[in-house]
């Protein structure tokens, strides 16, 4: 049993770094921002900043899940937010040009988020192209793609189901924060619940061994980007759901950055092998929690950034153990 | 893929014109390509496009490229106004006239290029800051939405409005983010901004109309009602700001106008016959209010 | 992509040098990575009249030098197998440091000689702290990042012109024979190649690559090592910010916008593995030269809207790549 | 080695690992002109001892005096400086530089500044052939067989003249004409006055080459002996710290399998480059070796027949069926498994717990969707922890921190727990201690008697000996002959690999 606190304990280690920022975060805010944990209950809906961070912080959260697997399996996915683009373009267009059913229009963004990941999935597990090269293919044309459908405009829609994906709540919690649970309990679910995970890590840390042990990993490799193509049009739902409108120029730009940050901060190693899906949402609402923090204190834009470069260098410096090392040498 | 290359420009008398546009970030400048794009074909214009992803270097090495094609003339819709000098200097010597399209450029030499065709930045913020004094009596709690950081419309469309409100001492500027030009992230930024100042916010000035309809969302999203409980006003005149106030939700928008293909392929035109032209063709750009919404939405091409 | 048989007989040639063992196998990737440029040439060659001009080559030269330049410290740090995020937001900050002071009344020298130092001292820093705290690369070059973009933001966010005699006349030598950034580029490439190959400290960096505790238990001093790799980077990028305000004759806290994944791709495409451990500085001028003809063919390909552009350059990079696998033919496995 | 002088000495050193006490106290002393061997079951704390001794690691507490002078190496770079040239267990060499490039690595010959690139390739060429092995200097080491990678670290430690040479574990692939060549080279540096540590898990090499035996356990030094006065029954019990009883048995618990006539496997005419046409047949219940001399064929032989690289021609059939073996899955389904030779690059997952590299291939095998249990892993993954001997604090410690014997008996555990049908050891007992060995030749036996089809290859022809009852000899990538039942002898073996034998 003392084996398997140990265990408990590698595996919150891993998360450990996103923890701490979460947990700073909070505590800056606990001390500085008035207000920041008021939680109030208005029409039988939860509202407060910490709704906020949590609800908005829900896109780079899937973002992350799936990124968090590929650079598990020793990759990485360049493409999510043109697929979260593509995906909102998609159900947009559907619902908007084509009066197809809200229904519909969800079920043609996930395939298509599904078939980006299969792109990407094909590239790099079947031709062996490098992951960061074979990603940005579909990182710039799939937002052409994106544009392609939408015209470049702002295609707006206004359906009762497409809408409640971002701004419909359940028992009075917001809807985004129920579906980033729901996708970290699946990805849970399907990592630890099947053998998937393990597959995952052994083909991230030692690829040749793995597939002497009789791992498919190139199917493995598929599948991760997969997923992450499907949690990023999941994103893209969210993020059209929104604003009620899929903005093809906009959606998702820039996000993989942040869903790479979160995924890292949240241990898992840019180099492959281990990862943790919990460590990549704490990371997600780290990302979330400071972007909002900064707007409450109003932050001006242009320190915006390096008051950003602190926290990301604060949070690796507190969890590093070579730091505590150092400063218990002193 | 395959009309690709363009016959012989010595054989046929097409024109060849090559256009560098910074990218597709909006619809905005979605509608501006397709202006010049339909203006061309309208002229029978060989039309060289290259879209520069944002990126002044992609912009310099198109124009690079279209001088070694030896076309007719260039547009440019200059990414930043700096740092052109070298570039546009090539041009001159291969007598190739440049007009310039949406923003200015800075150059000590101005004949480097033919002539400016766009609207005043600042003027707009101006516009938009006189605008929203008169609504408000002089006197009121504003939150403003900048553009991306650095960009140019969003240096000129903050300094113009400040400018404008600078004779009123009642109006200020509580808290000013940038929403990066987009719904989302308007939308986003002003949710914030209702939480932090408890709904004490009076007006909205956004720099461009898609950040200022994420901003209406958050407000509703608030329980408050945008254009009655918070003015808002701001730039572009796009087809949606007109339908916002159509509804009563936006309060005012400054036109920036993109269809600027007529006029460019005039002014390619002229400077090809030999005139001279004036630096600056300003684009006038109007102040429409709800009270005109409706009866001009209806001519409204973007 | 239009698949030409000229390209499957080159695709034999190689495939048969190869079998003779004439290539040896870490030459492949190297080989693939030019060969694609070749054909890609010849293909724009075909497709575009007038495009077998010196002034083709120029521009293509010019018009990369800086993303070159950046290149070259980027390869030395992913074959050390790090990364580095921070070089395009370094560039931004060179540029704008540079035109601020020169603003102020600096010479541009002593200017461009405080970019260099900055940059170079930033890289040192980011990669003292890799070293000392194991951090992961991939955070503190993004914290760098961040802080060179905010810092060149607030040096200035409007960009400046440079206005002073020596620098205008060295950006007008951009339009000239040998244009300066060009000039960078190229004794900068070829010194990263002599270091790379044929120095003790270019051979412990590949060694890094192969593996850290293995590196470090054959006596390679890791923490020099890894420092001066990000070093250089840094010291490249802010070159690439010298390179940039010559060939605008301005300063903008934005130049750069995205160059390090630019970079890193075309690393990358010129036959680095991410993972490090191999690749050559060959390589990496094909690959930016790839990178390069990708943006010179694209204004004659007559498209005429952004997300035809879009698609096709992506069409085009995915075309490339896709041959460079099939010269590389189908490697360890 | 009548020089008294203790050249390089450690007085009480301490590592704690989480959950481990690697050393313990550790005392040692190197005399000059010493060959000194370092004995000591998996994980007893040798290789922690050498890493402290040279700078790769800092103990907690203890110190390190070399001719009576303290020092204190941070890195390998300034033991080497000192004068203590080490190679560490694991090939610890860069694998993506050429051979040449490796053994010259921090001191290649310059000329006006810049490295002499092809005096690097002479003086390699130079060194490889002073050890007499033939290779390719210009061939990225990963791509070159495992013994030549420890060859090419050998060579790059002998190149320096020092005054302590540390061998860890330098013989575990190494066949016996290379390690004769090695130990002459040693016996000679130690005679003009270096000391040499040197640990083997090979108890007949100890006597071969070494004066003095310090053997460890548990981290702390059990006994400093003269290897003259220290009978092999009383090392073994030193080292296992058992009875001289219970030593007894574990030396002679060797089992010798007896096959069936029944073929599980049948090859022929494999072939693989210059490797082959290869035809053998694997019997139920029986164990075949393959012996042979360095690059003989033995790797890529069992490699074709796992699926691990692709044969150019040739069928493998399984129950008289011709079966696909490539991917490796493939074979894996069809109930034939691989234990490779290289445990670093091919094997053992150094990121992912003991328990999961146990379960692996059993997972791997039953595919995503049924999934095994937390417990019943921990369950699998304890019992060969338990009847293997692997020295860990539990199950959930990552692979990679294991000892290198530890790591090999984790890779085996993983192949043993899927029990295949036919099972292919490529260098199964590498680097694994006298006791585990003698346990891992048992479990063949074991096997053999559930009537699984054993290939088992092994540069130790004694082992080959005592565990196989037939042995099929490679020469050049041909099969040189067979033996077979009471023939399979070691000189009979030996003579066959050196051509002197006729086909049996
Ligand atoms: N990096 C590490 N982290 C944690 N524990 C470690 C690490 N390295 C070694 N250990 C532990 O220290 C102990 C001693 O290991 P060491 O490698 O010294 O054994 P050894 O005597 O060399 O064994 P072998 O004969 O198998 O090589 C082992 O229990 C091992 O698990
Ligand atoms: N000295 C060498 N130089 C280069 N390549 C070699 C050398 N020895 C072996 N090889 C390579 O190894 C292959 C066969 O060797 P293999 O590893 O199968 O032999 P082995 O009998 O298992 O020897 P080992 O003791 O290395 O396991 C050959 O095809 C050859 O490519
Ligand atoms: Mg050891
Ligand atoms: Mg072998």
């Amino acid at each position: 049993m003392r084996d398997s606190a140990r265990a408990a304990v590698r595996a919150i280690g891993r998360a450990a770094p996103a923890a701490a920022a979460v947990g700073l975060l909070l505590a800056f805010n606990a001390a500085f921002t008035p207000g920041f944990f008021d939680l109030a209950v208005a029409d039988g809906r939860l509202a407060g900043s910490l709704v906020d961070v949590v609800n908005r912080g829900a896109v780079v959260a899937l973002l992350a899940l799936g990124m968090a697997l590929v650079i598990a399996t020793g990759g990485v996915d360049l493409s999510v937010g043109a697929v979260m683009a593509i995906a909102g373009a998609t159900a947009a267009t559907l619902v908007a040009q084509h009066g197809a059913s809200p229904w519909a229009a969800i079920a043609g963004a996930l395939a298509v988020g599904a078939a980006a990941g299969a792109f990407n999935g094909a590239l790099v597990a079947g031709a062996g192209v490098q992951p960061i090269v074979a990603t940005l293919v579909l990182m710039v044309a799939g937002r052409g793609a994106a544009q392609l459908l939408t015209g470049g405009q702002i295609v707006t829609f206004n359906d009762p189901v497409l809408n409640f994906i971002d701004g419909g709540f359940v028992a009075g919690v917001p809807m985004p924060v129920l579906i980033a649970a729901g996708a970290l309990a699946l990805g849970l679910a399907l990592t630890r619940g099947t053998a998937l995970g393990l597959f995952v890590e052994a083909t991230g840390d030692n690829e040749r061994a793995a597939r002497l042990a009789g791992v498919r990993v190139r199917a493995v490799k598929a599948a991760a980007y997969v997923l992450c193509g499907v949690a990023a049009s999941v994103a893209g739902l969210l993020a059209a759901s929104d604003i009620r409108a899929a903005d093809a120029n906009n959606a998702g730009l820039y996000l993989e950055l942040d869903a790479i940050l979160a995924a890292v901060l949240g241990g898992t190693a840019l180099r492959g092998g281990r990862f943790s899906l919990v460590g990549a949402v704490l990371g997600a609402l780290f990302i979330q929690g400071l972007t909002t923090t900064l707007y409450l204190h109003d932050v001006s834009p242009n320190a915006t950034l390096a008051v950003k470069a602190g926290a990301v260098l604060a949070v690796c410096l507190a969890v590093s153990e070579r730091v505590r090392a150092w400063v218990g040498r002193k | 893929k395959e009309q690709t290359a363009a016959p012989d420009a010595v054989g046929t008398k097409r024109l060849v014109v090559g256009f560098s546009q910074i990218g597709a970030e909006s619809a905005w400048r979605t509608a501006e390509t397709e202006s010049i794009r339909s203006e061309a074909a309208a002229r029978g214009v060989d039309l060289k496009f290259s879209d520069a992803q944002q990126k002044q270097e992609n912009q310099i090495r198109a124009l690079r490229t279209f001088i070694s094609q030896k076309v007719d003339a260039i547009i440019l819709a200059p990414v930043v106004e700096t740092g052109w000098e070298p570039v546009l200097r090539e041009a001159k010597r291969a007598s190739i006239p440049v007009v310039l399209v949406d923003r200015g450029v800075d150059v000590e030499d101005d004949s480097l290029y033919t002539t400016l065709i766009a609207s005043d930045f600042v003027e707009e913020g101006r516009m938009a800051g006189r605008w929203l004094a008169e609504r408000l009596g002089g006197a009121g709690r504003i939150v403003e939405l900048q553009g991306t950081p650095g960009s140019a419309p969003a240096i000129d469309r903050k300094r113009g409005f400040e400018e404008a409100i600078a004779e009123f001492p009642g109006m200020t500027i509580v808290r000013s983010q940038s929403g990066d030009f987009t719904r989302a992230k308007g939308k986003e930024v002003m949710e914030a901004f209702l939480k932090a100042e408890r709904q004490k916010i009076d007006a909205v000035y956004a720099h461009n109309d898609d950040m200022a309809l994420g901003a209406i969302q958050a407000i509703e999203e608030a329980g408050l009602k945008p254009g009655t409980d918070v003015i808002l006003v701001s730039i572009d005149g796009v087809r949606a700001a007109f339908e916002a106030m159509v509804e009563g939700k936006l309060n005012c928008t400054v036109e920036c106008n993109p269809l600027l293909g007529p006029a460019a392929f005039d002014a390619v035109m002229r400077a090809l016959a030999g005139e001279t032209l004036p630096k600056w063709i300003k684009v006038e750009d109007r102040v429409f209010d709800q009270s005109v919404a409706a009866e001009v939405i209806g001519t409204r091409q973007y | 992509m239009v698949q030409r048989p000229g390209r499957f007989r080159f695709l034999r040639a190689l495939r048969d040098l190869r079998v003779h063992g004439l290539l040896s196998p870490q030459d492949v990737p190297l080989a693939a990575t030019v060969g694609v440029l070749l054909a890609l040439f010849a293909a724009c060659a075909i497709a575009f009249p007038g495009f077998l001009s010196p002034g083709v080559a120029r521009n293509l030269l010019v018009g990369n030098a800086a993303l070159g330049l950046v290149c070259i410290g980027m390869t030395f740090v992913i074959i050390s197998g790090g990364i580095d995020l921070s070089v395009g937001a370094a560039i931004g900050f060179s540029s704008i440091l540079i035109a601020s002071l020169v603003q102020q009344g600096w010479h541009p020298m002593p200017a461009f000689g405080l970019a260099l130092t900055v940059g170079a001292a930033g890289g040192a820093t980011m990669g003292t702290l890799i070293h000392r705290f194991a951090l992961p690369p991939f955070l503190v070059t993004l914290a760098g990042m961040f802080l060179y973009r905010g810092g060149a933001l607030m040096v200035s966010e409007r960009s400046i012109t440079i206005r002073h005699p020596l620098h205008r006349t060295l950006a007008e030598w951009g339009s000239g024979p040998v244009p300066p950034a060009v000039v960078m580029f190229v004794v900068a490439a070829g010194a990263g190649f002599v270091v790379a190959r044929w120095t003790r400290f270019g051979r412990d960096v590949y060694a890094l690559g192969g593996g850290e505790e293995s590196a470090r238990l054959m006596g390679v001093r890791v923490a020099g090592v890894k420092v001066r790799v990000y070093a250089i980077s840094g010291l490249c990028a802010a070159l690439a910010g010298v390179a940039m305000t010559l060939a605008t004759g301005a300063g903008n806290a934005t130049a750069g916008h995205l160059a390090e994944l630019d970079a890193i791709a075309a690393v990358v495409i010129g036959g680095t593995p991410l993972s490090g451990g191999a690749g050559s500085m060959v390589g990496t001028v094909a690959g930016v030269l790839i990178f390069g003809l990708i943006q010179e063919a694209m204004p004659r390909a007559g498209v005429t809207n952004s997300w035809w552009f879009r698609i096709a350059v992506g069409g085009l990079l995915l075309g490339f790549v896709l041959l460079q696998r099939g010269l590389e033919g189908r490697r360890g496995q | 080695m009548v020089d008294a002088l203790p050249l390089l000495e450690a007085r009480g050193l301490v590592k704690v690992y989480p959950g481990v006490r690697a050393l313990d106290g550790a005392d040692f002393t190197l005399r000059a002109g010493e060959v000194h061997a370092l004995m000591g079951e998996n994980g007893a704390g040798k290789s922690t001892l050498i890493k402290a001794l040279t700078g790769a690691l800092a103990p907690d507490a203890g110190e390190v005096r070399l001719g009576g002078r303290v020092i204190r190496p941070r890195s390998p770079v300034e033991a080497q400086r000192l004068g203590i040239s080490t190679v560490y267990q694991e090939v610890n060499l860069a694998p993506n530089l050429s051979l040449a490039e490796n053994l010259l690595l921090g001191r290649q010959p310059r000329r006006l500044g810049l490295i002499d690139r092809r005096a690097v390739r002479r003086r390699a060429e130079a060194i490889m052939a002073g050890l007499g092995v033939r290779a390719d200097v210009g061939r990225p080491l990963g791509s070159l067989p495992i013994a030549v990678q420890q060859m090419a670290a050998i060579g790059r430690a002998l190149d320096l003249d020092a005054r302590v040479l540390v061998l860890d574990e330098p013989t575990s692939s190494l066949d016996a004409e290379e390690t004769a060549r090695l130990f002459g080279a040693v016996r000679s540096l130690a005679a003009r006055g270096m000391g040499v540590v040197f640990i083997t898990h090979f108890i007949g090499q100890v006597y071969e080459v070494c004066a003095r035996v310090t053997v460890m356990r548990g981290g702390r030094v059990v006994a400093v002996r003269d290897a003259g006065g220290l009978p092999r029954l009383e090392l073994v019990a030193l080292m296992l710290g058992v009875s001289m009883e219970e030593a007894r048995a574990i030396e002679r618990a060797h089992a010798r399998a007896g096959s069936s006539a029944e073929v599980a496997l049948r090859a022929r005419g494999l072939r693989r480059g210059r490797v082959g046409p290869i035809d053998l047949d694997l019997r139920r219940g029986g164990a075949l070796g393959l012996a042979g001399l360095l690059g003989s064929g033995r790797t890529e032989t069992a490699r074709m027949i796992a699926g691990a690289d692709r044969h150019e021609s040739g069928r493998v059939e399984i129950d008289g069926r011709s079966v696909p073996t490539s991917p490796p899955r493939r074979a894996i389904a069809a109930g034939v498994a691989l234990c490779p030779e290289d445990r670093k690059a091919e094997a053992i997952v150094p990121g992912l717990s003991v328990r999961e590299n146990i379960a692996l291939a059993v997972q791997a095998r039953q595919g995503w969707w049924r999934p095994i249990g937390r417990r019943a892993q921990r369950n699998l993954a304890e019992r060969f922890v338990r009847s293997l001997r692997i020295a860990t604090p539990g199950v959930e410690k990552p692979a990679g921190e294991l000892s290198g014997g530890n790591q090999q008996k984790v890779v085996l555990a993983r192949w043993l727990a899927a029990e295949p049908r036919v099972l292919l050891l490529d260098e199964p007992t590498r680097g694994i201690d006298v006791g585990a060995k003698a346990e891992i030749e048992r479990l063949v036996g074991d096997l053999c008697a559930r009537g699984v089809a054993v290939l088992f290859i092994s540069s130790e022809v004694e082992e080959v000996g005592r565990v196989c009852d037939r042995v099929l000899v490679l020469r050049d990538g041909r099969a040189a002959g067979e033996l077979s039942g009471e023939g399979v002898t070691v000189a009979a073996v030996m003579r066959l690999i050196a051509g002197e034998g006729e086909r049996a």
